[in-house]
């Protein structure tokens, strides 16, 4: 439990990551970052593929990326802010993220990218961005970004 | 200050009036407390300090602390944070000459103590009996806080005595849930909280809950308490009694006053004390300096109010309170400096943490605030490393540099009104301090008395809604309404609260449950 | 700059060097020390300093906090304007 | 001579300073800690304007005591003499007024009746029309009754005196007479034991076997929040029984003379609140904003007749010094402590005469 001195995963911390072909696919794939026992199961009754596993309302949410369909049902309920939906297509990468600040964002806007631990790790674009007022005032944004950044980016700001 | 967007609350002020501070005028908004308008306005220091006329300004913004109470309208020691702003308003801060701001006895705060340490007043003169009462006559005029009253309030008074079934003390989550559950079989229910609004703490909790969807989990605690208050305006047996202050209990009567007007006595068979909590403060050098605020202070001002506590902030306490904190004041647009955590882990939960620290917010675990430091308000302050002993490390301070520090080291069970009912009382820590010892229905080893939320130990929200469920279902039972029905509902509410406190985040919480277990017979 | 003090009561002003000296002085159980220093007496009725004054006479004496106790708490718990309680019915 | 004082309050404590004085070997024994009795609970308004004779000397005599013992015992009382004013508002009341004014001058107090509008001149918000008379005293104030009870334990302790606090008398040990009493099993011997026990007082003298009756009252304060100098002398109401003063702290203090109760308890109640509201804000109209912070209860006891009860009794050794009765406490302890002292040192002292626990007005 190193991450809670921390406040942030470090790389033998995360869940497994989801098959090569899965992300490259055309539907992106939740990636849930949330390793700690709390008692919180919206997503697991979010989702309406059995893709999430819990035993009980404690256990940490287990994707099973094979049924995960990318509906995106569990990033829009998730209050932890923890689910990122993954995807590479053409060579590059996306992810979409619950994004809650103002301005909000717009496609084709410009976006600092941000790693776990708060460091800027490059710029990407905001290519599908669900209006604020469609989910309670929680944007779902997805970001245009380089692939190998995909593991890495979990904030963006506006530039 | 006031914030004009905000991406979750919308601020709806109403109509602008203006009001006079020490003469001066400042603007404000109806439904605005006269703290809220002041800090708005610029204004840091509210008053000064008894002895030492430090400067004080706002900090708990639930009318508990003091440090808010100025002149309004020629009457003195008025809460200002709980008192709305009325056009024309003449507002006044005492204990100063010739104002809080620039106090010329602040002099008192370098050299009191050197020549006039704590205890010498009666110490000291004693020798000749001339000097003795010259002194005695002097130490009063300095003694004293409130300016001597120069006009009586105008304002129409009542009194009013209702019988009931149930009252409930508080409308935060676990009075809501309780009435609602109380009012749902029958029983006739009177519901007070001190605000304007029903919701307590929920209204200040802009994030979405965690929990299960059935304890909605996923929807934003500030919802919560709009669901939660309609549900409970369907029952026509509920009478919702808003700005009521419960002042004391006496025998089974429960005393408050109404809007500032208005006497109250409810004579009640059952009641629910829910309470809620209070912030704990932390001691450190200068912990009294404006800008020193409590976490929930801060969030009143801010998500309540739309008022921007100021550009810079250092959070001390990484538990959930000070985590969500962090986050709420940088979707206001503030800048948080540092969380420093005196545990060698993050209190709260870790997604909270991580939702700030990608954000770029530095998590000092093992750490804590040694000093805060400024004229009249903070200007920074000093961190250190702490051993394993709890020791700072020499060596290890380090500044920061913000402009407001925000104490959020947990909360302390509101427990008066238990102490006036003469409950049996216990030490639990696990629990936030002294809280009653209940049965499993969270009855009070006072028949008919019973707790739900914080009052009862400090946890989540959502266990005071389960917790409020229990004691509003046995109340009605017990005065014979709802049957079968309303026991079924209780014994799955307790094994749903059962449930949610399973996980390793409710093994304190049971491990402290343990420690006040009410063995008496309980009638259902 | 304002003088560093560690402020244990608000109300009454007191620093936590104040509180431990009284108890040196022997004022060593809390009601004397609430008496005697006037902490938990002040405007918020102990809201703010209870819990302080508990844990230092904890470390100070030795005591457990159950030891200590707790100084009564009286009504009224928020301050009642006189011209409110002057329209109650005394019968 | 060994003697154990029951009650640590300001008639305990100025007895055993006293004795401590004239040579006595004494220990205070306290079953809660200082102040938990009526001492530590009343509003410490300090006047000779008393309605009993038998009273005014001991009175005048304490308010000389007030001057001395705090250099004494250097301690400050914070006695505060900025007069007393009695005001009636009933002519029956304003009668009696008059009566008493008169019993007190021909003892030397220079108390006086003052008119209505003359009572503004002292209090200036004060509402003339509440009352129809009122009577003055400047040899009068309020004393903070902690530092009274604290500055007294100082002193006895410099004087050699224990004080245990936080120690019950279990039993008062009569052997032909006094033996001693009993703390937590413990026998402490002594050859005088003194019931200062205040409410109390009618279980001691029973576990000595000494008879007693005195009344208990329970009487209820409260205080309003802090406000710079804004009432300086004591007001007590006598139709209504309602008191008022500002303390040292700056507080509004006042209550209402209490009733006789079957059982000890201190518990407060609205209907105080409400009464103490209304008598007060007629009195004083500018009080009507300020806030009621703080009630609380205390008990009293009383001789059946209204005076002391201070005295040896039919218990060889077993001492009564108790009934001192409201507001009556605080002003005539310190005398009557010393002569009490004297009492037990000398075995008499006729100065005690009219509180003899054996007089038939109080069975």
């Amino acid at each position: 439990m190193k991450y809670l001195e921390r406040g942030y995963l470090e790389a033998d911390e995360l869940p497994p990551f989801p098959p090569e072909e899965r992300i490259n696919s055309k539907k992106p794939v939740a990636y849930i970052e949330c390793p700690q026992s709390i008692p919180c199961s919206p997503c697991y009754e979010s989702c309406r593929f059995n893709a999430i596993e819990m035993e009980n309302i404690n256990d940490p949410p287990k994707v099973d990326y094979e049924k995960c369909t990318g509906c995106m049902a569990c990033i829009r309920v998730c209050p932890g802010l923890a689910i990122f939906m993954l995807q590479v297509k053409e060579g590059r990468g996306y992810v979409t993220l619950q994004y809650e600040f103002l301005p909000w964002l717009e496609k084709g806007d410009r976006v600092r990218l941000y790693n776990r631990r708060g460091e800027e790790v490059g710029e990407g674009v905001v290519t599908w961005a669900l209006k604020p007022e469609r989910n309670d005032r929680t944007q779902l944004v997805t970001i245009e970004m380089d692939k190998d950044l995909i593991f890495e980016v979990r904030a963006v700001r506006k530039r | 200050m006031r914030l004009e967007s905000h991406p979750i609350v919308d601020f709806e002020r109403g109509k602008e009036v203006t009001i006079y501070f020490n003469g001066k005028p400042i603007k404000a908004y109806e439904g605005e407390t006269v703290a809220a308008a002041l800090y708005a306005a610029g204004v840091r220091v509210f008053s000064r300090s008894f002895r030492f006329h430090r400067p004080r300004g706002f900090f708990c913004a639930i009318g508990k602390c003091s440090q808010c109470m100025m002149e309004v309208d020629g009457v003195p020691n008025i809460r200002t944070c709980k008192v709305y702003v009325r056009d024309g308003m003449q507002i006044r801060t005492q204990n100063s000459k010739p104002d809080a701001e620039n106090d010329a006895l602040a002099i008192f705060d370098k050299i009191i103590d050197t020549v006039f340490p704590h205890g010498s007043h009666y110490k000291k003169f004693n020798k000749s009996r001339k000097v003795r009462e010259f002194a005695t006559k002097q130490m009063r005029k300095l003694a004293g806080f409130g300016n001597p009253p120069k006009s009586i309030p105008d304002i129409e008074t009542s009194y009013e005595e209702i019988e009931t079934d149930v009252a409930i003390i508080g409308g935060g989550p676990a009075g809501l849930s309780a009435a609602i559950h109380a009012a749902k079989y029958g029983a006739k229910v009177v519901l007070m909280d001190e605000n304007n609004y029903l919701g307590g703490q929920l209204i200040k909790q802009t994030h979405r809950f965690f929990g299960s969807a059935r304890h909605r989990a996923g929807t934003r605690g500030i919802r919560i308490a709009q669901i939660l208050e309609e549900e409970l305006r369907q029952y026509e047996n509920v009478d919702i009694r808003k700005e009521t202050k419960v002042f004391g209990i006496y025998g089974k009567d429960v005393a408050a006053v109404q809007k500032d007007s208005k006497l109250l006595r409810v004579k009640a068979k059952k009641i629910v004390i829910a309470t809620g909590a209070y912030e704990r403060t932390l001691i450190f050098e200068n912990n009294d300096l404006p800008g020193v605020y409590g976490a929930g202070g801060v969030q009143t001002l801010m998500n309540v109010y739309g008022i921007k506590p100021g550009n810079k902030g250092l959070i001390v306490g990484s538990g959930n309170v000070g985590l969500i904190l962090t986050y709420q004041l940088m979707q206001a647009g503030v800048d948080v400096a540092a969380i420093v955590e005196a545990m060698p882990r993050i209190g709260g939960y870790f997604v909270h943490a991580a939702k700030v620290r990608r954000l770029g917010v530095p998590i000092y675990t093992r750490h804590t605030i040694v000093k805060a430091f400024g004229e009249k308000k903070v200007e920074g302050a000093v961190i250190a490393q702490l051993d394993d002993r709890w020791q700072v490390i020499p060596g290890s301070e380090k500044e920061i540099e913000c402009d407001f520090i925000c104490v959020a080291v947990g909360l302390s069970p509101a427990h008066e009104l238990l102490y006036h009912v003469n409950a049996q009382m216990k030490f639990v820590p696990e629990l936030g301090g002294l809280v009653p010892l209940r049965t499993r229905y969270n009855e009070t080893s006072v028949d008919g008395v019973y707790v739900a939320g914080d009052v009862a130990g400090i946890e989540e929200a959502t266990a005071a809604i389960m917790e409020g469920r229990i004691a509003g279902i046995h109340a009605a039972i017990t005065l014979g309404y709802g049957g079968d029905e309303a026991k079924k509902e209780l014994e799955e509410a307790v094994k749903d609260l059962e449930d949610f406190r399973a996980g390793p985040f409710g093994e304190r919480i049971v491990c402290g449950l343990e420690k006040c277990v009410l063995e008496k017979e309980v009638m259902i | 700059m304002v003088k560093e003090r560690k402020i244990v009561c608000r109300c009454e002003d007191l620093t936590e060097e104040e509180i431990i000296h009284a108890i040196e002085e022997g004022y060593d159980n809390l009601e004397s020390l609430k008496r005697y220093t006037g902490a938990t007496t002040g405007a918020c009725q102990g809201k703010g300093c209870l819990m302080h004054i508990i844990r230092i006479l904890s470390q100070k004496t030795g005591k457990s906090p159950e030891e200590i106790g707790v100084t009564t708490q009286r009504p009224p718990v928020n301050p009642v304007p006189l011209y409110v309680l002057s329209e109650g019915d005394a019968e | 001579m060994r003697v154990a004082i029951i009650g640590g309050g300001v008639m305990g404590l100025s007895t055993a300073y006293y004795l401590a004085k004239m040579g006595a070997d004494v220990t205070v024994f306290e079953q809660k800690y200082l102040l938990y009795g009526a001492s530590g609970r009343n509003s410490g308004g300090i006047t000779p304007m008393i309605d009993k004779k038998e009273l005014i000397p001991f009175a005048v005599k304490s308010l000389e005591l007030y001057d001395t013992l705090p250099a004494e015992v250097d301690f400050n009382f914070l006695f505060r003499k900025d007069g007393y004013i009695k005001v009636a508002a009933s002519e029956e009341d304003a009668e009696k007024l008059k009566k008493d004014v008169r019993m007190q001058n021909e003892l030397g107090v220079r108390s006086k009746i003052i008119e209505p509008d003359e009572v503004r001149e002292f209090v200036p918000d004060f509402n003339t029309s509440a009352i129809t008379l009122a009577s003055y005293c400047e040899d009068s104030g309020v004393i903070f009754p902690w530092p009274v009870v604290w500055g007294l334990a100082k002193g006895c302790r410099e004087l050699g005196v224990k004080i245990l606090d936080q120690t019950r008398v279990e039993e008062v040990v009569v052997e032909g007479g006094v033996k001693g009493v009993k703390t937590n099993g413990e026998l402490h011997k002594a050859d005088v034991v003194v019931n200062a026990a205040g409410a109390w007082s009618n279980e001691i003298s029973k576990m000595a076997g000494a008879k007693l009756n005195n009344r208990v009252v329970k009487e209820e304060i409260c205080v309003t929040e802090s406000i710079k100098p804004y009432l300086d002398p004591y007001i007590f109401d006598v139709t209504y029984g309602v008191y008022l003063s500002q303390s040292a702290r700056g507080e509004i203090v006042g209550g209402i003379v209490g009733s006789e109760v079957e059982e000890i308890d201190t518990r407060s109640s609205l209907e105080f609140a409400v009464r103490y509201a209304k008598r007060a804000t007629q009195l004083i109209p500018m009080l009507k904003g300020l806030a009621m912070l703080r009630q609380w209860a205390g008990v009293y006891d009383e001789g059946r007749d209204g005076l002391p009860v201070v005295g040896f009794t039919e218990v060889e050794g077993f001492v009564q010094a108790n009934g001192l009765g409201r507001h009556t406490g605080m002003i005539v302890a310190p005398a009557m402590g010393r002569e009490l002292a004297k009492l037990i040192i000398k075995g008499e002292n006729p100065n005690l005469k009219p509180f003899s626990p054996s007089r038939p007005t109080i069975a």
